[in-house]
């Protein structure tokens, strides 16, 4: 596309932009959570809609994830197609049951007789010190547990197209979006998220993953955030010469192993970034998903870039040690060559 | 509000199918499961928890709802999906865990759901109180008619669930009741060693919710307050809290050796059968005959042995259908 | 119950001193993060609640307590923290992200922990209320003197978390008391928009706990209030719920813009500042002179330079410290 | 051991006759949960404890696991050592906050000021057809999420040696046990796991897997109830002269990468057995773990026999369908000869 073309929006207008539009065609699609109507979502992701759609259907909730989640369930079932808002995916712990339990798997306790078609739209990462129980991505916890799509877009384009697939499926869709890619302010922001975003509405398909950057030496796996910082290590490690492929996996359920496998069928190495925590999570899964398909792929043993096992730290210097970063995945590349 | 003989014989007839029913699904669940009782055999395994002696509370309330209306059960849910209109042949076949089940045989017993009625349940304790809450929200945005009834045991009344959905109810003003059915027990937990208050109705005022206790598990006055609820939230009125007592009397689950019970509650509690005392007050108030008592009654068996029949004669799923209606 | 002139002068300083302390945190945290905010920029990063206007709760509920005694806070916990007696030295080096931090700078401000004092925070709503009610049981079956505190938003009692710690403590008769800071906002939600009562002392009928509402931010109808509560739960005569009236004169957070405020609700609050209130009241009723006061405030300030001075000086964590005290 | 000094326990009395022991010694040890007074726990793990220690000690809670288990968190802050009990691992969701925000971070947040010295005891597992709300393991669930150990004993000399340990821990430990190896009859139940258990007390360390078969052809890792499907199966290959070596995980935090490895890169071979479910958790790890460490080791790509991304079905054909058995691993071992 053309610079003149160009439609930049953030991630946070992206989202809202696809609610908005769904909601001008679906009269069943509502908004729920805290401070989603007059204050837009603390992260953005909701400004404009109560004007425009009144507090009926963009409605404040009280401070009771397990209530208002759960009738989200209910609204769904009875045909509504609720958007529903976990402020941080942190607070998971105190509503996880109407999440897991029921929004995931009534449809197959009802023999698929119940559709649930509800998104669960939740802030995710850390980086601008907000500690242990602000700071947590989760993804490995939302994608172990059957019965929900969950996705994690790393661009607008992508966040706008997903939002409104999300919304259209029957399914339940966990939407997890990175604080840091939001386009708030306040929050920083990795500019490269906000991207050119059609103003018609579209769909971008779950369980495809996309190489967003193409190369032959290593490819590197990721997600969110992680995209970006990969995307910044590629471009450093081309400096050397080495020419990184950088995938973004875009949805963890449905994962796209045929893409990962491709691509590393290709570099003969893997990195996988993950800013969840190290262990029992995405990053090994990914790893296992090529090895148990062909171990004759690998020339290297793959190097995981994750968030340690340990509770996420407040003060900067311990939170940026914490983190993954551009440096450590060149580090990785480094520790890889050097194997 | 008091019921008509029509009302008083469906609320009769239902009462002694479900009980009928649970007679019949306790004696098969103990087949193969004797001399050594391991839930994983016989033609119905796992959990069974029966709701005989609480049937006064499902047919009470579910005399004022129509199939449009939503009710989400628990655990025990058989007295209400029966009471709601459940197809008792499916039902059944869902508790055989045959491919005709409600679900195909994916859920089994606490796990019924059929959307013809609007009917869903959950395992997890108090956690029917959103969705209810939820489908009230639904049909009020849609400004359709309609009435959702969350049943939950006294046990989960000391559940955060509880709390949040009564607010969220009645913060909206919608057209959702909470019926708690006091069987006292909690498993092996009386209710005076998990619940701070002696009764579940003084709860409202928390909510600014109208709440009610019915006592003596009375299919007459449960109607009752089930019905001053009901028209409430039909009138646009808002949300109601009944708390009912009851009985259970089986076990918590077949299988519990029910030592923690008091020596001579069983006995008191049969003795109080609500089956037999209605029986007997239709016949005094003459709002039944013996003859019509007697039809009921042959409907009931009738209607049980057909879906126990409809149960055993189906097949079983195919096995790698446990892979499929996972998404919608 | 009334305080005591030393009580009033204590209660005073203590005011005076979170104020300041958060007046200096304030303009800190905007260091760094001026022309642009950056909430990750400058010595102060990450989300920062100011209880600011909040202070008479803190003061006249901790008026009453010991060092033993148990308080947990929440995401807004300077005032507490500071009226419970944390080390403002340590807490402002935390709140800095230094390594002399209570914590070495692993919390932050929304996870002030101080053993010394009984101190404990939850960033997640409600969730102090159950590691209250597990200290008072701790207190209770170790025979050892006592009272839990958990001070929670208005917005947390339509929580779970809130109902199920209640009953529990009510249920066992633990010395526990929950006070909730009515601020009338949860971040930019009303009161009457999520809960469906008018007052929160109602709620303490749902477990047969008194319940008293205070009105008017005063910090002499707070110390009365929790003066009772505390007698009671030091006699063993079980827990209480107390809401207090009070104002949030800063934004949810810095950074917070605060849209959602009707007009003039802001200039409404300042004019109603509970610290020059409580300054003229003490002077009227010659509770303390003007010189007494002076004192006091320069007693304040200095206490707060010197914290922010230590916590300046302090030296920053060594990173890889980050995967240090995850276990005991 | 000789026959005649056996003392053959199950492992609700192992777990049971753990926390007596430890009570009579230690006054500040009490245990907390639904119906583990009178009834001594529904799967019989608190079973006489009432009997000697009274009702404030062994405390039957309200169904209010959110706040008693908080309440947990704050005893044993002030000193106590709580033993609480969830009573299904499925019901995490009504709770988590209070557990893997509260009792796993509180130690971090302090600075290590807080200790909380609690144990969290839940069942896991299916096999009788309880359905996918009552039937889940969640083992990764649990394993990914940083600042509690996660252990899961076999058989019930661990299970008492564990339990000490992790009463005597400073750290929480979230102590999981399979359903199926209680000794419950009514739960029908693995003979193997009733083993020789000493009457005197001792501690089983965390942190140790343990290679309960020797074997040269293939490693067969797992846990809990997938170790006795992993030695059933490895009589099962033995008859057809394949050696096979089965590593039993004991704890997953801290998992031991090193006993895995070791074996591996013995037999060249890796089988995990898992009956959690099969993405983003134990089984992933344990194949990551083994080629990220050294990619030259493995002679065909490992293979995993686990629960599906399924939500857990009622009826037995399916049921059975979807668990993992001795005899899916030797499939296992057949795809990967012939692989
Ligand atoms: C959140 C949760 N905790 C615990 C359980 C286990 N459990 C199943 S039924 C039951 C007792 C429920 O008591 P009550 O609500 O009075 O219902 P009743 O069994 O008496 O019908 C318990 C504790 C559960 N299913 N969910
Ligand atoms: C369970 C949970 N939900 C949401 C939040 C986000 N949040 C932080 S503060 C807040 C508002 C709290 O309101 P209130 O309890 O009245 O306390 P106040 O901020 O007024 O002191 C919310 C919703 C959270 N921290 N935890
Ligand atoms: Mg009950
Ligand atoms: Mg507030």
């Amino acid at each position: 596309m053309t610079q003149s073309n160009e439609r930049k929006l953030t991630i946070a207008r992206a989202m809202a932009e696809a609610i908005a539009q769904e909601m001008r065609t679906d009269p069943g699609v509502f908004v729920m959570g805290e401070d989603i109507a007059t204050l837009g979502g603390v992260f953005g992701n909701t400004r404009g809609l109560v004007e425009e759609f009144g507090r009926e259907r963009i409605r404040d909730t009280p401070i009771s994830e397990t209530g208002f989640i759960g009738a989200a369930v209910g609204a769904a079932q009875d045909g509504m197609r609720p958007v529903v808002e976990l402020m941080f995916a942190d607070f998971f712990g105190v509503c996880f049951d109407a999440i897991y339990n029921l929004m995931a798997k009534n449809t197959y306790f009802s023999g698929g007789k119940f559709k649930v078609p509800m998104v669960l739209m939740t802030s995710t990462g850390g980086g601008y010190s907000d500690a242990g129980q602000h700071s947590q991505c989760l993804y490995g916890t939302f994608a172990h547990l059957p019965g929900m799509k969950v996705v994690t877009p790393s661009n607008a384009y992508d966040a706008k197209g997903m939002m409104t697939a999300a919304i259209r499926d029957d399914s339940p869709v966990v939407y997890m979006f990175h604080k840091s890619l939001q386009g708030m302010g306040w929050l920083g922001t990795e500019q490269g998220a906000s991207v050119h975003t059609p103003e018609e509405d579209y769909t971008v398909e779950f369980g495809k993953a996309k190489v967003v950057r193409e190369g032959r030496d290593v490819t590197i796996v990721s997600l969110a955030m992680g995209v970006h910082h990969a995307l910044k290590a590629a471009a450093e490690l081309e400096k050397s010469g080495v020419s990184p492929e950088v995938v973004d996996l875009r949805t963890l359920v449905p994962l796209d192993r045929d893409t990962i496998r491709a691509s590393v069928a290709k570099t003969g190495r893997l990195i996988v970034v993950d800013e969840d925590y190290h262990s029992f999570g995405v990053s090994g899964e990914v790893i296992a998903s090529v090895v148990e398909h062909d171990i004759s792929v690998l020339k290297a043993a793959p190097q995981r870039v994750t968030a340690p096992d340990a509770p996420i730290p407040y003060a900067r210097e311990m939170e940026q040690f914490f983190l993954p970063s551009p440096a450590k995945i060149v580090d990785a590349w480094g520790r890889m060559k050097a194997a | 509000m008091t019921p008509s003989k029509e009302q008083l014989h469906w609320m009769y007839e239902t009462m002694v199918t479900s009980r009928r029913f649970e007679e019949t699904i306790e004696k098969i669940y103990l087949e193969g499961k004797q001399p050594v009782f391991n839930m994983a055999s016989g033609p119905i395994p796992g959990e069974m928890h029966l709701s005989n002696g609480q049937e006064p509370v499902a047919v009470g309330v579910c005399a004022h709802l129509e199939k449009g209306d939503i009710v989400t059960a628990t655990h025990r849910p058989h007295h209400e999906a029966i009471a709601k209109g459940v197809d008792l042949n499916r039902m059944a076949a869902e508790i055989f865990g045959r491919a005709t089940g409600l679900s195909g045989g994916r859920g089994g017993h606490m796990h019924l759901f059929d959307p013809e009625v609007n009917f869903a349940c959950a395992g997890i304790i108090a956690q029917g109180m959103g969705p209810a809450v939820g489908a009230a929200l639904s049909r009020k945005m849609q400004g359709k008619p309609g009435v959702a009834v969350a049943f939950i045991g006294e046990g989960a009344a000391n559940q955060g669930a509880f709390h949040e959905a009564m607010n969220l109810a009645a913060l909206w003003k919608l057209p959702f009741i909470c019926v708690i059915e006091d069987n006292s027990w909690g498993i092996s937990v009386a209710k005076k060693d998990s619940t701070a208050v002696a009764r579940n109705d003084v709860r409202g005022a928390a909510y600014g919710v109208p709440g009610v206790y019915v006592e003596g598990n009375d299919p007459w006055k449960i109607f009752e307050a089930a019905g001053d609820a009901v028209a409430r939230a039909r009138a646009g009125e808002g949300p109601s809290l009944i708390e009912v007592e009851t009985y259970r009397l089986a076990g918590h689950f077949m299988g519990d050796a029910e030592g923690y019970r008091p020596k001579g509650e069983k006995e008191a509690l049969f003795a109080r059968d609500p089956i037999p005392a209605m029986r007997k007050r239709l016949l005094d108030e003459g709002a039944a005959d013996e003859a019509k008592l007697k039809e009921l009654e042959a409907r009931a068996e009738d209607r049980v042995s057909a879906a126990i029949d409809f149960a055993r004669s189906s097949a079983a799923p195919a096995p790698e259908d446990a892979l499929t209606e996972i998404f919608a």
